[in-house]
């Protein structure tokens, strides 16, 4: 089973992922996409992982701390998203321009 | 049992954790004990985080001298990560101390607050410690996230709020991106420990593949330091912030993220340093340049000193320009110049954020042009900031001269002429945009002579960076004897 | 058929699908959807996960992503009552955007694919890594991260209380 | 006294005024005669420890460097504490303590809006330090530290007290200089790069003096540019003197006073102890070129004085040809030229520093510079009038007076400059500087007669708060006015001085003047 | 020796810093110290004359290297103790009359200041065994007449003849500096007599000599008001009146001839310099004759005798007639501070310069009258006074390097200088009559000067009538005195020692019968006849009744038209050309500084500042605050940079 394969569908979500950063407005689906990045990661941590064999374990260790570390940051990014509706009633990315100069 | 065993089993050097170990007791103390006093006296955590910093500098000098290494190998002590470690902790009281009258008189979430920043803090310990991938990771997401919480708190302003979820974007993103890049070393030398990464790369020579995933990784760290073009976040950033904040942000974070990237590219990716050199080369040029001329037009000091920030990244990642694995001495060169400018960046930043703090704190505000006439409004604050300022500026003999002097060297040293005289040119010009400042603080007029009280404990933490930045002149030779024993 | 084989087939299927469900996850009109067509991504990914003897992070991840992140989204969208009928979520620069991914993903792929092409990854085994394993190693050579990462969700979760909540006259 | 020969004279002539303006931190500023006498004796204790070395310098030996120490500083880069004295530094150094001593007694009564004596006077030691601190250091990077440590105070000194332009010329002031002063120090560290970088480089001018530069002819002029354009912003050479009209005009009495006598001197100090020694081959290439911007910037300066109607202004351009001929005499890279430069630049110093006393004293007395307005001050206030024709006659060069001895080496030198150089060109050169001379004359002795001679105006007939010369003023001056005579009179007291040191680089260009 | 130049000095600072408290407001140090030197030189010269050798000392005063060697010294010979009694003696008697002249001067002790500092830097100019120290001198000399030129500042057209004075000096003083350098780096140092031995020995000649020659007989045509710069010296008698006959007539105009006959031997081994110089000595001498002929002003009158009287001086030594020149100069000394100082007192009691606006004045002022008288027939060399000996010598000196053909220019020498003397007999004649004759013109009753100025007055008359004895030919001993090696003194000679001399008388005295038929008004006559000298008018006066038309003929157009133009040439051209190089310079420098200085240079600079401001302004707009923006530009970046770094 090549590696490759693997490899090019995390390179492709990975694209999805910044496709989404880039043109949604919602913040929550910049999120959502950036969710998908991060899962491209993963997916080749595991793959490499597997490739591996033995030395197999660091990086499915890694995968973890990725996972968890993904919550932590959607769990304070929604936060934020809140905050912000609850002050502006909106929550579009590219309304986010208070401090042009 | 088995469990219990493979605890007994891990032969952990608690010592060699104990800086972090009290951080964390102290953290997690501070919000305990947030919880329990009445509002009237939450500023209480700011004395008692002082203290758990006082006691992790403790810890710090404990360790001095000795090179230790647990877990595993991916956990190192030495005098780079010591002298780092105390940099943090020092940044910290300042930091603390600038933060205590701006939390407390703005009905803040002091306790919380407190406990984010050392949260904060702990990361940049940890990373100054970490030659793993993984742990260089976390570290980089402990000094982030708290970052962005703490920019959220002024959560009234939407102008806080909304620089909050910039940074936050951006600084996922970055992640997302630097993960990328670290799954594929991890990929191409099968080891996320850098010792181990250095040697398969070595073997494996160079590729383009690893010329990528390095590349990534240093987009990523371009972020967390704001590079040009990574930077965009950072003056709103740190504008909407409340100012402490971006001082934290602009000192600590960023230093973070330059020891990580310190790491990785003198330890992990040396061998293949002609690859990725170049990248430096022209984020070094276009992160002072740019810079610069954009803080030629600030209006806002927050936005100026970020600007000038990142200018002065821009001087940090010349050193990054001239890594060479070949050459032991132009290397170490390079690195302790990089070493030299962060320590004395750090302060000098931290004490201008500090003086622009304290300058807001009461009816001023945070345009260059309310600093008119500061000089007859407040003596002892025009004169500080005129030394951060003029250390900014690069002027002998103050501290931030032989920040420039020791790149200046490395840069010809490493025979990087061209790069020296970009430097050289970005140099006048930043003088330039300072000394506009102190211009306003002593040549005009004031337009409301009422005079600017600064309270004890912003005196002290503003006036011991400037101390400090004077103390450097004599004692230049010390720090660079540490910085010449602080090596990987 | 070989297990080789059918390894293939079900690789094709769940990267066709991930594939899809990504792609409708930054193109769907519909909130609730974008974050139902992201369950779908993670799901594949575990799978994959768990073709790739990786279960424990394959459970992790099924625990984690689809039962707890995906689900803080659907809070997030429906707290900020994001109107589900919008016409457009997309902002004016899609092409841009559209661009710009395409030459990641064009640069990316070509470079990983010219390194990578030809490596096998034996699937002959019959077990994974086992769960135990992964937890001596976090627990002693990764002990530090570990505990580095319950800072930072401690960290997370009182700064998400902190931001999220709303404050009783105070500011 | 082994302690004061040791290097401790030229460290306390250095760092007293720096102890002094730290100390003038915590005198509070309302105590303004308490700030006054800390500043002056500060100064004073500087001056003292100035008139010591001029007796514990052995003059047998001027042509060596004495005094000195040579300790460790930064050890990685082998930047040193280096200082000392020789023949070429030592009238610089008396000079510059004993001006600023001078200006310390002058602020005693004239500090100039908006007042402040206590900041002025922190800042007047503070640029003292710097000023003393690159007449004595011997390594680069400690004589780069104080050349940039002079840049604040006076920055701070021309936009505080200054005129009515004072920010313009302030930053420009700091800018230009800045300028110059990075290209120099890229300048420096090429040097010690050269010498061997991180292993085994020094900065130390002496012995780079000895082992000189060993590379190609294009890194060395390169390298000489940049130090070129350091030290020629500094003097200034034309055409990079624009900054200092305006510098000189804005800047308070004092500000002027020290920026003319002091700090321009270092720029062709530089020239003489660093550019000339260590890089003497490229030295050569560039004579003739600084030779004819030197000669243009005498001319220029001489015309741009005739048409100047600002006081002050014109005593500025006046430096920019004086200077001219200073660099006249270095560019023939004889020792006559240089020993007249040197003599130059101490004549140039007492001379136009008085000048802007008495400008200033003028401004004191009349509240305008423009000649237009002022007139028959030597009727009104004869004594004053006096002092005033007395300087402007020195500064024309007048024989028996400080200011001939230079111009005079200077031209003699450039009639027979270094072998290396094309005589032809420094004759036509001379013959400028001959032209030069006479147009000198002709702006002081016009000037002379438009401010001191003829009738009083009517608007000062009254002479209301117009004192001629009080004893406070006859103080600060009179060491100059008897310096001005005496100089002039037994050129030996310096000459005797710098010969020996001179004689020290002749060997580099392959010259004894005459043959 | 050294005292006497130090004296001056001393008293110099005497007078300044204690003059004003004195009593005598500080006279008195001036004529002590000159007195005490003018008895001094006199014994020295004595000394001299009794056999001493010369004296020739030295002191280092500074030293560069091993080549540059300039010594403070001393050298006293004749030519220098001739120059010392002079100076002494004239400074002397200057000093007291001006106790009486300058009286009632508000700035009289300043005025004695500058007397004595100006007398001492003359001393120390003329003992200087050095042409760097002379040169010193040389320049303190002038600066001393730049003040007391201008010692009456509060006009400004005094001021300004100081100026124009000190400016004009200051040209030809760099041609002497350069001189100087060509001369020392020709290796043969400073010293003067080294200098004139090395060319006499023949180590030094050539292009070297002859070009460095010139250059210091450019600062001759400067000191000593040659033609083409003497557009100073009738100026410069702004100056009160002692001080231009102290400085203008008797001491410092003469340097520039004291300064050649120092150099002789190096002139004339220059030869083709020598001749310039003569050329020039010719022109100038007849000009300013011819120039003095239509003047008003009396002082302006006796500048321009001064200048054809220095320039006969110059052509002297020019056509080799070294003896003669310093005769000349010596002579010339008293009777033209006669002249001078009577002149004063003629305007002390006149109260102007005008002579249109005396007349009469020997009824009123019968001292005076009777000096002046003796000044001015010296002048035009009347026998038995003192302008009579050493002009014929010259004029013999002239014809006899003509005669053996020495130089060609000679010839040009011998004519202008025999058309001078003629035409100085004139002017002086035209001098007399319109002050001394006629009626009184001015305002008030003229009265006779007080005795401090009348004793100089005759003190000096007497000088005039004896001192040209020591010239007498064949026998006066001032040859013995003044003389150059290989200058052969010849004995009796019909054609020098008669023929010559009385032509020489005959044509002065033509001249003066010509004059009075001019300028005096026949009702006037009988004054004339009854005065003293009416013998010597009517002897004149027939004499010249044949010539009548030959004289309307020649000496009118000369009179008026050519004179005219002449003084228009000089006023427009030379004095215009000094005085537009000035306005020039003024006018050049306006652009220089508006244009070039303020705007292009600056403009470099503040440009670069301004694109420099104008490209921060452009960035600015870039960040234009959306994230995703930011986000869009930075992975562009992102993919840019990856292609450019791993695919290329």
């Amino acid at each position: 089973m090549p590696v490759h394969y693997f490899l090019v569908l995390s390179a492709f979500l990975f694209s999805i992922g910044i496709y989404g950063v880039l043109a949604r407005q919602n913040a929550v689906l910049v999120l959502l996409s950036i969710e998908l990045m991060l899962n491209a990661v993963n997916i080749n941590l595991i793959a490499f992982s597997a490739w591996f064999e033995g030395r197999g374990l660091p990086g499915q260790i890694f995968a973890l701390f990725v996972i968890a570390v993904a919550a932590a940051e959607v769990g304070v990014g929604l936060a934020i998203v809140i905050l912000i509706y609850r002050n502006r009633q909106t929550v579009d990315v590219d309304e986010m321009s208070l401090m042009k100069w | 049992m088995q469990l219990a065993q493979s605890f007994i089993q891990a032969d952990v050097d608690w010592h060699a954790l104990a800086p972090e170990l009290v951080m964390i007791t102290a953290a997690c103390l501070v919000l305990v004990v947030d919880l329990f006093v009445p509002r009237a006296i939450k500023w209480v955590a700011m004395p008692l985080s002082a203290a758990g910093i006082f006691a992790t500098i403790a810890a710090v000098a404990s360790l001095i001298g000795d090179e230790r290494t647990t877990l595993a190998g991916s956990f190192e002590v030495d005098g780079f990560a010591l002298l780092f470690k105390g940099l943090f902790a020092l940044i910290g009281l300042v930091i603390l101390g600038v933060s205590f009258h701006f939390f407390r008189e703005g009905r803040y979430y002091q306790g919380e607050y407190y406990f984010l920043l050392m949260c904060g803090l702990l990361g940049g310990m940890v990373m100054a410690s970490s030659r793993d991938l993984i742990s260089i990771f976390i570290a980089i997401e402990l000094i982030s996230i708290p970052g962005i919480i703490m920019t959220a708190l002024r959560k009234g302003d939407a102008k806080s709020n909304e620089s909050a979820l910039k940074f936050f974007l951006f600084s996922v993103l970055s992640s997302a991106v630097m993960l990328y890049g670290m799954s594929l070393i991890y990929g191409i030398t099968g080891a996320t420990q850098l010792d181990a990464i250095r040697d398969a790369l070595a073997e494996a020579g160079s590729q383009p593949v690893i010329t990528m995933s390095v590349f990534f990784i240093v987009v990523g760290f371009a972020f967390k330091i704001s590079a040009v073009p990574f930077h965009f976040w950072a003056p709103d950033t740190y504008e909407g912030a409340p100012s402490p904040v971006a001082a934290f942000l602009s000192t600590a974070s960023k230093i973070g993220g330059f020891v990580g990237l310190l790491v990785l590219m003198f330890v992990a990716f040396p061998d293949v340093a002609d690859d990725w050199r170049p990248i430096f080369a022209v984020l070094a040029v276009l992160t002072m340049t740019v810079g610069n001329l954009i803080a030629l037009r600030q209006t806002h000091i927050i936005r100026l000193l970020a600007y000038s920030g990142i200018a002065q990244s821009g001087y940090i990642l010349v050193a990054f320009a001239l890594i060479d694995p070949s050459n032991a001495a132009t290397n170490s060169q390079a690195f302790q110049s990089a070493l030299i400018y962060l320590a004395i960046y750090g302060v000098m930043d931290a004490g201008a954020f500090g003086a622009a703090v304290a300058f807001a704190r009461r009816g001023g505000s945070y345009f260059i042009d309310d600093y008119k006439g500061l000089w007859s409004r407040s003596p002892l604050l025009a004169c500080m900031l005129t030394a951060f300022l003029v250390s900014l500026a690069g002027v002998p003999p103050l501290a931030g001269f032989w920040a420039k002097l020791f790149v200046f060297l490395a840069t010809m040293n490493a025979e990087v002429w061209w790069l020296a005289a970009v430097m050289g040119l970005n140099a006048v010009i930043a003088a330039w945009y300072y000394l506009a400042v102190v211009k306003r603080m002593f040549f005009d007029p004031a337009e409301d002579d009422s005079l600017v009280e600064v309270p004890l404990m912003l005196k002290t933490s503003i006036g011991f960076c400037a101390a400090l930045l004077i103390v450097f002149v004599p004692g230049m030779p010390i720090l660079s004897n540490l910085v010449e024993r602080s090596t990987l | 058929m070989s297990a080789a084989l059918w390894q293939q087939i079900v690789f094709w299927a769940l990267a066709v699908v991930m594939a899809f469900a990504a792609i409708r996850v930054v193109t769907t009109r519909n909130v609730v959807h974008a974050a139902l067509y992201l369950v779908g991504t993670l799901l594949g990914a575990a799978a994959m996960y768990v073709l790739l003897f990786a279960e424990f992070v394959a459970w992790v991840q099924v625990l984690v992503y689809v039962g707890a992140i995906v689900v803080l989204m659907l809070f997030g969208l429906m707290l900020t009552r994001a109107d589900i009928g919008k016409s457009n979520f997309d902002n004016d620069q899609r092409l841009l955007a559209a661009v710009c991914s395409a030459a990641v993903f064009g640069v990316t792929s070509w470079v990983l694919v010219d390194a990578f092409e030809g490596q096998e990854i034996s699937l002959a085994r019959t077990t994974g890594t086992t769960t135990a394993s992964i937890g001596d190693a976090i627990f002693s050579a990764y002990v530090l991260p570990f505990e580095v990462v319950s800072v930072l969700l401690l960290a997370a979760l009182v700064g998400a209380v902190v931001i999220a909540r709303r404050d009783t006259g105070d500011e | 006294m082994e302690w004061f020969d040791g290097g401790w004279g030229l460290s306390l002539a250095t760092f007293l005024p720096l102890l002094g303006a730290i100390v003038l931190l915590f005198v509070p500023a309302a105590k303004e005669q308490a700030v006054k006498l800390v500043g002056t004796i500060f100064a004073g204790l500087a001056l003292i420890a100035g008139i010591g070395l001029l007796l514990r310098f052995d003059y047998s030996r001027a042509g060596d460097i004495q005094l000195g120490t040579n300790l460790e500083w930064i050890t990685q880069i082998n930047a040193r504490y280096h200082v000392g004295v020789d023949g070429m530094s030592l009238p610089l150094l008396v000079l510059s303590v004993l001006v600023t001593f001078l200006c310390c007694i002058y602020l005693w009564f004239h500090v100039p809006d908006p007042g402040k004596p206590k900041a002025l006077f922190a800042l007047v030691l503070l640029l003292e330090t710097g000023m003393n601190g690159s007449f004595v250091a011997l390594d680069l990077i400690l004589f780069f530290v104080f050349w940039e440590v002079v840049l604040v105070p006076m920055y701070f000194m021309i936009g505080v007290w200054g005129g009515p332009r004072r920010e313009y010329a302030a930053v420009k002031f700091f800018l230009y200089t800045l300028f110059g002063s990075i290209f120099m120090l890229l300048g420096f560290l090429a040097i010690w790069i050269n010498s061997g970088g991180l292993d085994g480089g020094t900065f130390d001018m002496i012995t780079l003096r000895e082992q000189g530069v060993h590379a190609t002819e294009l890194f060395q002029n390169l390298v000489f540019l940049g130090l070129f354009l350091g030290f020629a912003i500094k003097v200034p050479m034309w055409p990079f003197h624009t900054w200092l009209p305006d510098a000189h005009t804005e800047a308070p009495t004092v500000g002027s006073v020290l920026l003319a006598a002091i700090l321009l001197k270092m720029g062709t100090y530089g020239f003489i102890r660093i550019a000339l020694p260590i890089l003497p081959d490229a030295a050569v290439t560039f004579a003739p070129i600084i030779g004819i911007l030197a000669v243009i910037a005498i001319i220029y300066g001489a015309l741009c004085c005739l048409a100047q109607t600002d006081l002050k202004r014109l005593i500025a351009f006046s430096s920019v040809g004086h200077m001219g001929f200073v660099m006249l005499g270095i560019a023939t890279l004889t020792d006559a030229g240089i020993n007249g430069a040197i003599f130059g630049m101490v004549a140039h110093g007492l001379i136009t520093g008085m000048l802007f006393f008495l400008a200033g004293s003028i401004h004191e007395r009349y509240h305008t510079r423009e000649i237009a307005d002022l007139g028959g001050i030597l009727k009104q206030i004869p004594r004053f009038g006096t002092l005033f024709t007395y300087a402007a006659i020195a500064s024309l060069g007048l024989p028996g007076l400080a200011g001939f001895w230079g111009e005079m080496l200077a031209l003699l030198g450039s009639y027979n400059p270094a072998p290396a150089l094309d005589p032809t060109l420094f004759r036509v050169l001379m013959v400028g500087g001959g032209v030069g001379t006479v147009l000198t004359a002709g702006y002081l002795l016009w000037t002379i007669q438009r401010i001191n001679l003829g009738r009083v105006p009517e608007k000062f007939a009254d002479g209301h708060g117009i004192q001629d010369v009080v004893t406070l003023e006859w103080i600060a001056w009179a060491p100059l006015l008897v310096l001005i005579l005496a100089v002039g009179v037994y050129p030996k007291m310096m000459l005797g001085l710098t010969d020996g040191a001179v004689q020290q680089i002749m060997h580099l260009f392959g010259t004894v003047a005459g043959h | 020796m050294w005292l006497v130049p130090l004296l001056p000095v001393l008293s110099f600072f005497a007078i300044l810093f204690f003059g004003k408290k004195t009593k005598s407001r500080g006279h008195w140090f001036g004529i002590g110290a000159l007195g005490i030197g003018f008895a001094m030189s006199l014994f020295a010269f004595i000394q001299l004359a009794a056999g001493n050798a010369a004296v020739e000392k030295s002191w280092n005063w500074f030293k560069i290297g091993d080549t540059i060697n300039l010594e403070f010294g001393m050298h006293y010979d004749f030519l220098t103790g001739v120059m010392f009694v002079v100076v002494t003696l004239i400074a002397l008697l200057v000093h007291i009359y001006s106790t009486g002249y300058m009286h009632d001067d508000e700035r009289y002790t300043i005025f004695f200041a500058f007397l004595s500092l100006f007398t001492g830097s003359m001393l120390f100019m003329v003992i200087a065994n050095n042409l760097l120290q002379l040169f010193v001198g040389w320049e303190l000399v002038g600066v001393c007449s730049y003040f007391l030129i201008g010692h009456y500042w509060e006009e400004k057209e005094n001021s300004s003849a100081a100026m124009k004075a000190f400016i004009t000096n200051r040209v030809g003083d760099m041609a002497f500096l350069f001189g100087i350098f060509v001369l020392f780096f020709a290796g043969h140092g400073f010293n003067i007599e080294a200098l004139n031995h090395a060319v006499h020995e023949g180590h030094l000649g050539g292009t070297v000599l002859t070009v460095g020659a010139l250059l210091l007989f450019g600062g001759v045509i400067s000191k000593s008001a040659q033609f083409p710069l003497y557009v100073w010296l009738p100026d410069a008698m702004a100056g009160p009146t002692p001080v231009s006959a102290l400085i203008h007539a008797a001491t410092m105009v003469v340097a520039g001839v004291y300064l050649v006959a120092r150099m002789f031997l190096l002139f004339e081994g220059a030869g083709s310099a020598l001749q310039v110089v003569s050329v020039v000595a010719a022109i100038t001498m007849l000009l300013a004759a011819i120039l003095a002929l239509v003047q008003d002003d009396i002082k302006r009158v006796l500048a321009y005798s001064t200048i054809s009287q220095l320039a006969y001086m110059v052509a002297a030594l020019g056509v080799g007639a070294y003896t003669a020149g310093v005769f000349h100069l010596f002579t010339h000394a008293m009777f033209k501070a006669l002249l001078f100082l009577g002149a004063g007192s003629l305007i002390h009691s006149a109260h102007t310069n005008n002579m249109s606006e005396m007349g009469g004045m020997r009824k009123y002022m019968p001292h005076t009258f009777r000096t002046f008288m003796i000044g001015s027939l010296g002048l035009a060399g009347i026998f038995p006074l003192a302008g009579f000996f050493s002009k014929d010598e010259i004029i013999g000196g002239a014809l006899r390097s003509a005669s053996e053909g020495r130089q060609l220019t000679s010839w040009i020498v011998l004519i202008s200088a025999i058309l001078t003397a003629f035409l100085t007999a004139l002017y002086v004649t035209r001098m007399l009559v319109k002050t001394f004759w006629g009626e009184y013109k001015g305002h008030g009753t003229p009265h006779e000067s007080p005795g401090s100025m009348v004793t100089p007055l005759w003190i000096l008359a007497g000088a005039t009538i004896t001192v040209g004895f020591l010239g007498f030919p064949v026998i006066g001993p001032f040859k013995e005195w003044i003389n150059v090696p290989g200058e052969v003194h010849h004995g009796f000679e019909t054609l020098y020692n008669i023929i010559l001399p009385v032509g020489a008388t005959v044509v002065a005295l033509a001249a003066i019968g010509l004059g009075i038929r001019l300028f005096h008004k026949p009702r006037k006559e009988i004054d004339i006849v009854s005065g003293p000298f009416g013998w010597m008018y009517r002897f004149v006066e027939n004499k010249y009744y044949l010539d009548d038309f030959y004289l309307k003929g020649i000496v009118k157009p000369i009179q008026y038209p050519i004179a005219r133009a002449t003084y228009w040439t000089s006023q427009k051209i030379f004095d215009g050309a000094v005085n537009s190089a000035g306005r020039g310079a003024v006018a050049l420098s306006r652009p220089v500084y508006d244009i070039l200085d303020q705007q292009v240079i600056d403009f470099a600079v503040n440009g670069a500042a301004g694109l420099t401001g104008y490209s921060g302004g452009l960035l600015k707009y870039i960040q234009s605050g959306n994230v995703q923006r930011y986000a869009a530009v930075l992975f562009g970046a992102i993919a840019l940079f990856v292609a450019a770094f791993v695919l290329l």
